[in-house]
């Protein structure tokens, strides 16, 4: 039986789950720029999402200001809403592609995939 | 859709210059004159909203903006969206057109695409 | 009058307004806090609020990641919520207090105020 306080579940009924990374599929052919990007023509760039509810735990990093933001959503959500589910750290992923001028181009672009999410 | 005239020149930031662009609406806090300056692209947009094409005008940063510039080739949005870099204020030359209207899905089975 | 091509508004009738920095007053005195916290005893943290539409302007410095999501929200919306509009640069304050040993310190608060907001 429930002891008189109740361990939160993994994700209380019908309630939205915390801050974390979720999938994100990306496909450049759906995007249609299989005219210009040659490889890879599709990755997993994840995304974040979820709640930031108090109190906002270490891993999510929260800086003072989400910190005071979710304070003052607790005390009255009309104030302010609560901190957003944000990528806090991301890495690169190279393309091959053909550039405007018709070369073939190796380049590596930087913050294209979710490594981790934060509250901010 | 989005269309990029990237120019004989290279966007701004390799030659540490700014470009400055028209901007209309959704310009930043500090703007002054309907301007702004970036590192990398200009635009101009022009976006069906509920039937009337509402043009909008602006500063891309470089990060980013060979997937901008480019667009969705299918988004929802009926839009078409220009970038160029060749110089100060490019983007008052700039006149996209809005694609033209999807055929509707007629579901009575007469037309199906 | 309007031209052929009317220019957006300011915002847009009953379209919320874009990704900017909105007003946000603490009250220390109303989180309670006055029983440790001697000076100040309210600040403007301000926040961020409004929609990350396309394109993402240079002012709100998006990543390559939020740039591809917000692509990947205009193809289909249940693919993917658009990025979200966060604090891009935060600045400290300074507070006079009362610690737990009951000594007063007056320390820097790092990221207490926003300066600027952005999309990720």
């Amino acid at each position: 039986a429930l002891s008189k306080r109740s361990f939160g579940g993994a994700a209380r009924a019908g309630r939205r789950s915390r801050c974390s990374r979720k999938p994100l599929h990306v496909n450049f052919r759906d995007l249609g720029w299989d005219d210009w990007i040659i490889a890879p023509l599709d990755y997993e760039a994840r995304r974040c999402d979820g709640t930031c509810d108090f109190p906002l735990r270490a891993h999510l990093e929260p800086t003072n200001h989400a910190v005071i933001q979710t304070l003052m959503n607790s005390m009255d959500p009309d104030l302010s809403p609560p901190s957003c589910c944000v990528p806090s750290s991301l890495s690169p992923i190279s393309i091959l592609y053909i550039d405007s001028a018709g070369s073939v181009v190796y380049k590596q672009y930087d913050n294209m995939v979710v490594e981790s999410c934060g509250c901010r | 859709s989005g269309k990029e005239t990237f120019g004989s020149t290279a966007p701004a930031s390799s030659s540490q210059r700014l470009l400055w662009c028209h901007c209309y609406h959704h310009c930043p806090e500090d703007s002054t004159n309907n301007t702004c300056r970036t590192d990398g692209y200009c635009f101009t947009m022009v976006e069906d909203e509920g039937g009337v094409p509402v043009q909008t005008a602006g500063c891309l940063g470089l990060v980013g903006s060979e997937f901008q510039c480019r667009d969705a080739g299918n988004s929802r949005q009926r839009r078409s969206l220009e970038c160029c870099t060749d110089e100060d204020y490019c983007n008052k030359n700039l006149h996209p057109t809005l694609p033209p209207l999807k055929p509707p899905l007629y579901v009575d089975g007469k037309i199906h695409h």
